[in-house]
């Protein structure tokens, strides 16, 4: 049982958060990389990418650094920190994870290379217009045809679908669902890519009869990846939420340190300065839950227990984030409210995080059917 | 004690319903039921249409344009008009300089502006806070020093809503700076063409532009343009700020908008299932009807109480739990699209559905409301103060 | 739409608020009377009487004074105020108000007189072991024998059971719930009372083929005079849980303006100012839908109106009792937990109505399930 | 970072749980889980049977009865404590006086004091809090006035829990008046049988009798019974509540009663159908157990923070949401039991389940937990001021 960073991590910690307080060195900084297409800065990605941190969790053969979730953790919460726009947990947690997971020896030594180089950036186009958060994929169907595969159906939105370079493409197959590797030029895909409201991109992809590429055995019902898959991100991007409240909190006191009104410092109200502090016992209770999921990832337990610690999580993340979020705001006032000023996108980028692979209502609705299965919670294995 | 209207509220009822429903250009209320942003042209038209029919400004002098209507006839006229996706009357012309006028200012003043308010001829944006005031209203530096038969005012104010659209702005500014903080006001109105005058837009976090910086620097403003007697503006902004209160609660449109979530709950579950079926999401439906009927109700005691002029005591219940519930409802629209709610930027060919797109914007958009107006702070401050009597 | 008392109805809660001042005039009072049986004071109850407040919602011609449940919601509210532990809704709004509605004109000018004079304090013995909130009679069954009826099974707890002089009784019978009077000694029937945490007494009643008499109708299910006169007493005890809350804020603020901490009043304490604030929106907004509810009630509109609006006052006033009580006895600190100091008796009370017929999350599930009945809620018919 | 713990802690834990649960007297467990009061006997009989086996006051130096334990396996030592439903030693003896004398008393006082406040032949009470005093401390007005080689002490303490079951009093009075608010203060033992000293219980909401008030009239108390030096008593007393805040999160005893309310829940129904079923009763406990297991995973952060004896800033975290969950878990319990909630006072006969009468005597006694030991409004203080820099 232990909660600290080793050397290596706090140097690593130490890199990222040098590199990207410096590429985000203020709100401003951020909008002017967000305003134009793809939303996110190709100097950083690679600067990262250069630094190793694309690699982190994928195996040295694949071309990865074989490092492991608190790693990626590591990385995460410095990404939340600036609310850098980089698609981290996207492209190497989320859609490199499922080609680690999912791809031949081949597809594996090819994309990941690529992926951890920074030359390739791939995005997972599973959610379905009307499916909200389901893990199985319906509105896209897979067929085989001759000696390939074709795909029809839509996807959206499709995070970071716009630009990517190569799209992993869950859909529905016999006995299951499978996944796919896409060329974005590939014959009949058409893809449009729109903002998010958190500075991101998503696009709207539709298929037809378009040609793609099993990834791993062809025809295998790739569901256990999915969901492996998805509960690594979704406790990655629990990671990347606490960078973010806690910049969000660092920022509220600061401002009620600095700002004066009626004369006086606003920390002289009380009312303020309590709220505050239930912040802190929001993030830090958030932190806690975070952190154990990523140890629980680490420890390599059966996909239950990840899944589970992965609900816990992101339920916790959830209500602390909208928490923290809405005070944040509230607590700056009218400042809060503006672009110009930082708090509001920390607010956008956490509630973002929440809807992403389900929000808190969906993973409490998840936790509420297994309660009969044991007497109590025992944080240890 | 009695459930039921009179007769007579019944009809009158009816006949804003009907009004309301069939006289407001179609566009207009689609818009709103779109929970899209209203064009200028929009928001014109809408009030030109109530100026038309005489009920634009009820709670004017009946002289100017105003109704001899009792305090539950204005509350049903703003509840239906909420329920029908009309935006109320320009606030800034209809509930704040208008009256203010109205109230204080000379026949000539009144002749000048009146009309031309009431039909929104002129588009009156608000000069009141500035930057580093905040709640603390009384604490304004923009100065109006006098020169012969002119004020030349210097500084900035903020927060100015739509003033973008403005042609004149409202202000308070320090025409006796040696006078302690509230004392040495004047309530000025400036011409937003004027030279030196200029408009900056502030763009607020769900990326839309509602709001502006005004800087004055070396405005000239005729002193014709003062409002009653120099020095005296705090008293008129107090008076002003009391109107902005009373009815403040935005009950009608939190109903509609939880309806319309409701309604659109009942298909966006996966593959076209109700979310109404989910009982988490029922109860909390259920539960903010709930209180969104027991805010009404408490408006509706307010109403009925405040025929002397004088603000019920509770209103500061209607602006702080109005914006709670305000704000629990856009957050349900959220929860209720999921994921789509990332489909902000969707266009043309998006299958993510046109509501879902605008939910996680208006849910931003709408942190303002227990902020802006006298924030909830304000508002607990005034409650504890006022009515309970704890002063610090 | 008018939420103001007459003059009639002032000269009324005037009249009571001074009946019960008197009577309740400290703590000290209440807690003498609640120690010995029954529980409540017979001379204040005499007083009532006197003062008409016990035959208010009934019939003149059955004896009572022809007033309706606004007149009730004044008494109840008053009572609520100094928490009087007379069971006023329990005898006279929900067993008096079933003898009203099911009993014939016999039974009503017999029982109802003589309830209004105070000479009789019926209970209705409805709530079964392990029922929970249910409308129905399942524990106790009715068997008709010879020319008259018998009863067997278990009710619990029957509040006020033990002092009662008559006991209504629902069971099972064919075809639906039955009504039944039974007299406390009657042959198979114990009961063993016992106290409630609020001061008051419940019971234990066992009828083992105890003589019983329909009320009303021999064999007729009465079903819908106890769903109607259960929503009376649910509304009549959010007036009194009215009155309890106003008290207990009332003592909160009196307690932060004088009393001194760090050398200075507490209500200099802003958190602690704004949290009454907070108690204040939640008396109101809970005033209002007890209030609207009784009109709903006094507008005689259709059953199924008077039964939401009585399970929307009781979840208002769920929330509201909870918010307040917790709030009442944390902001006096430690003397707002002792049994001397009057708070922490008022969230005892508070807590009290709250479980008696259907606690918040009861009624909030009765509401879920209609949902899909109406777009909007409007107060007015 | 490492999610298991170690194969020594891992076989700590195992003999910690075997000693609680076999070890502790089943009577005295069975009434933990009855939710009931224990009785004097039943304490005395369990803090004995932990210090026979050596584990009753841990954080003690060794030389006095301690462990060399790291924070980790004083966690275990308390969490395994909790969830066999064993009451801690009691905190007066173990966690407050112990460490004061074994830490500031001279060798003859620890001599006099120390075994039998280990074993609980001496049953020590609290006098720290005074009426008027609540949060502020230091404002305590009882006095002892030296005369030869006695003080001679008056005044009053209160809020004195298990005061009646007393035999010795720890307490803080005024020994120098002249002094300013926390200088002039000492700690000083008073034997509870000595003439002048009386007890008068305090009768607490849920009807329970757990606290008293101890008047001091006179009372002549040798000055070989002050620990430390005349007017140093705050540092011992700052010393003492540091020590109080340590492991203040009753999460195991938490956990406990929440696993029992989900078993009771499960025949709780109408016709002892599972309210587990209920969505929202579900919803409310999962819930629970997440947000527990974030306070006990908080709980690990800060003993693995804590090894250099300072408390780690989270601290203040754990006794403030410790008792947020402790008091919603017994709200939950009175929720599940519905209407046999009223049932308290039933007897035997009763067909009310045992565990349903005690839910809200519990609920009510439970307000307690955010007020004493450091009220939750002292804790946001703490939090505001300590870890986030927020200085009023």
């Amino acid at each position: 049982m232990d909660f600290t960073l080793d050397s290596e991590q706090t140097a690593l910690r130490d890199a990222v958060r040098g590199l990207l307080s410096k590429a985000y060195d203020s709100s401003e900084t951020r909008r002017q990389v967000t305003k134009t297409d793809p939303g996110w800065d190709e100097k950083t990605w690679s600067r990262l990418a250069e630094m190793g941190a694309l690699g982190l969790p994928f195996a040295e053969e694949d071309g990865g650094f074989g490092a492991g979730p608190v790693e990626v953790s590591i990385v995460a919460e410095e990404i939340g920190r600036v609310i850098a726009p980089e698609p981290y947990v996207e492209a190497v947690v989320l859609a490199g994870g499922l080609v680690a997971a999912a791809g031949t020896p081949e597809q594996r030594a090819e994309i990941i290379g690529a992926l951890a180089e920074g030359s390739l950036v791939p995005a997972f186009a599973h959610t379905e217009p009307g499916a909200r958060y389901s893990e199985d994929a319906r509105g896209v169907t897979a067929t085989a045809s001759g000696d390939g595969w074709t795909l029809t159906g839509v996807k959206e939105p499709v995070l970071g679908g716009g630009r990517a370079d190569l799209l992993v493409v869950s859909a529905s197959i016999d006995g299951g669902t499978g996944l796919f590797l896409v060329q974005p030029d590939a014959t009949g895909l058409t893809r449009t890519s729109y903002t998010t409201f958190d500075g991101g991109r998503a696009a709207h992809i539709a298929f037809a009869g378009t040609p793609a590429t099993p990834l791993g055995e062809a025809g295998a019902d790739q569901s256990a990846a999915i969901t492996a898959s998805i509960a690594a991100a979704q406790i990655a991007y629990g990671h990347e939420a606490i960078g973010a409240m806690a910049t969000a909190l660092e920022e509220t006191t600061a401002y009620l340190k600095t700002r004066k009104q009626f004369g006086v410092p606003l920390m002289t109200f009380q009312a303020l300065t309590f709220r505050a502090a239930d912040m802190y016992v929001s993030l830090e209770l958030a932190r806690s839950t975070v952190t154990w999921a990523t140890l629980v990832l680490l420890d390599g337990g059966d996909t239950v227990d990840a899944l589970e610690a992965a609900s816990r999580a992101k339920l916790q993340v959830s209500k602390a984030g909208r928490h923290i979020g809405k005070e944040a705001i509230q607590l700056h006032g009218g400042i809060g409210m503006t672009a110009e000023y930082s708090v509001g996108h920390y607010m956008s980028r956490l509630t973002a995080i929440d809807h992403a692979l389900g929000d808190g209502r969906h993973h409490l609705a998840a936790l509420s059917a297994t309660l009969d299965d044991h007497g109590i919670v025992d944080p240890l294995p | 004690m009695r459930l039921q209207l009179s007769d007579e509220d019944v009809a009158f009822r009816k006949e804003m319903r009907e009004f309301f429903t069939t006289q407001i250009p179609q566009d207009i209320r689609d818009t709103v039921a779109a929970r899209r942003e209203l064009t200028k042209d929009q928001i014109v038209r809408s009030m030109q249409a109530m100026n038309a029919a005489g009920i634009a400004v009820p709670n004017w002098p009946v002289e100017w344009g105003g109704k001899d209507w009792t305090p539950l006839q204005r509350h049903i006229w703003h509840e239906e008009m909420q329920l029908a996706g009309v935006m109320p009357p320009l606030a800034f012309n209809a509930s704040m300089v208008g009256p203010v006028i109205a109230t204080f200012g000379s026949q000539e003043i009144k002749e000048r502006f009146l009309p031309k308010t009431a039909n929104l001829d002129i588009w009156w944006s608000q000069g009141f806070s500035e930057p580093d005031a905040g709640s603390d209203l009384a604490s304004l530096r923009t100065t109006a020093v006098r020169e012969g038969d002119e004020y030349v005012v210097n500084g900035q104010k903020t927060w100015t809503t739509l003033g973008q659209y403005g042609d004149w702005i409202f202000t308070l500014v320090r025409t006796d700076p040696a006078a302690k903080k509230q004392a040495g006001i004047s309530f000025l109105l400036i011409d937003m063409t004027s030279p030196g005058l200029t408009v900056r837009p502030i763009e607020l976090i769900d990326g839309g532009h509602e709001v502006n910086e005004v800087f004055f620097d070396n405005v000239r403003v005729p002193v014709s343009n003062l409002v009653g007697e120099e020095n005296k503006g705090w008293d008129y902004a107090k008076f002003l700020l009391g109107n902005e209160r009373v009815g403040v609660a935005p009950v009608g449109s939190t109903k509609r908008t939880l309806a319309q979530a409701k309604e659109y709950a009942k298909t966006a579950g996966p593959g076209g299932t109700s979310l109404l079926e989910d009982p988490l999401f029922a109860a909390e439906i259920a539960e903010l009807e709930n209180d969104l009927l027991a805010l009404e109700l408490t408006a509706l005691r307010v109403v009925a109480h405040s025929a002397d002029g004088k603000p019920h005591p509770a209103s500061s219940v209607l602006k702080l739990q109005g914006t709670v519930l305000q704000q629990a409802v856009t957050e349900l629209w959220v929860d209720l699209v999921g994921p789509d709610a990332l489909a902000t930027g969707a266009g043309e060919g998006s299958d993510v559905p046109a509501l879902a797109r605008t939910a996680t914007p208006n849910y931003l958009n709408y942190r303002k409301a227990s902020i802006y107006g006298g924030s909830n702070e304000v508002q607990r401050q005034i409650i504890a103060g006022t009515i309970l009597g704890l002063r610090g």
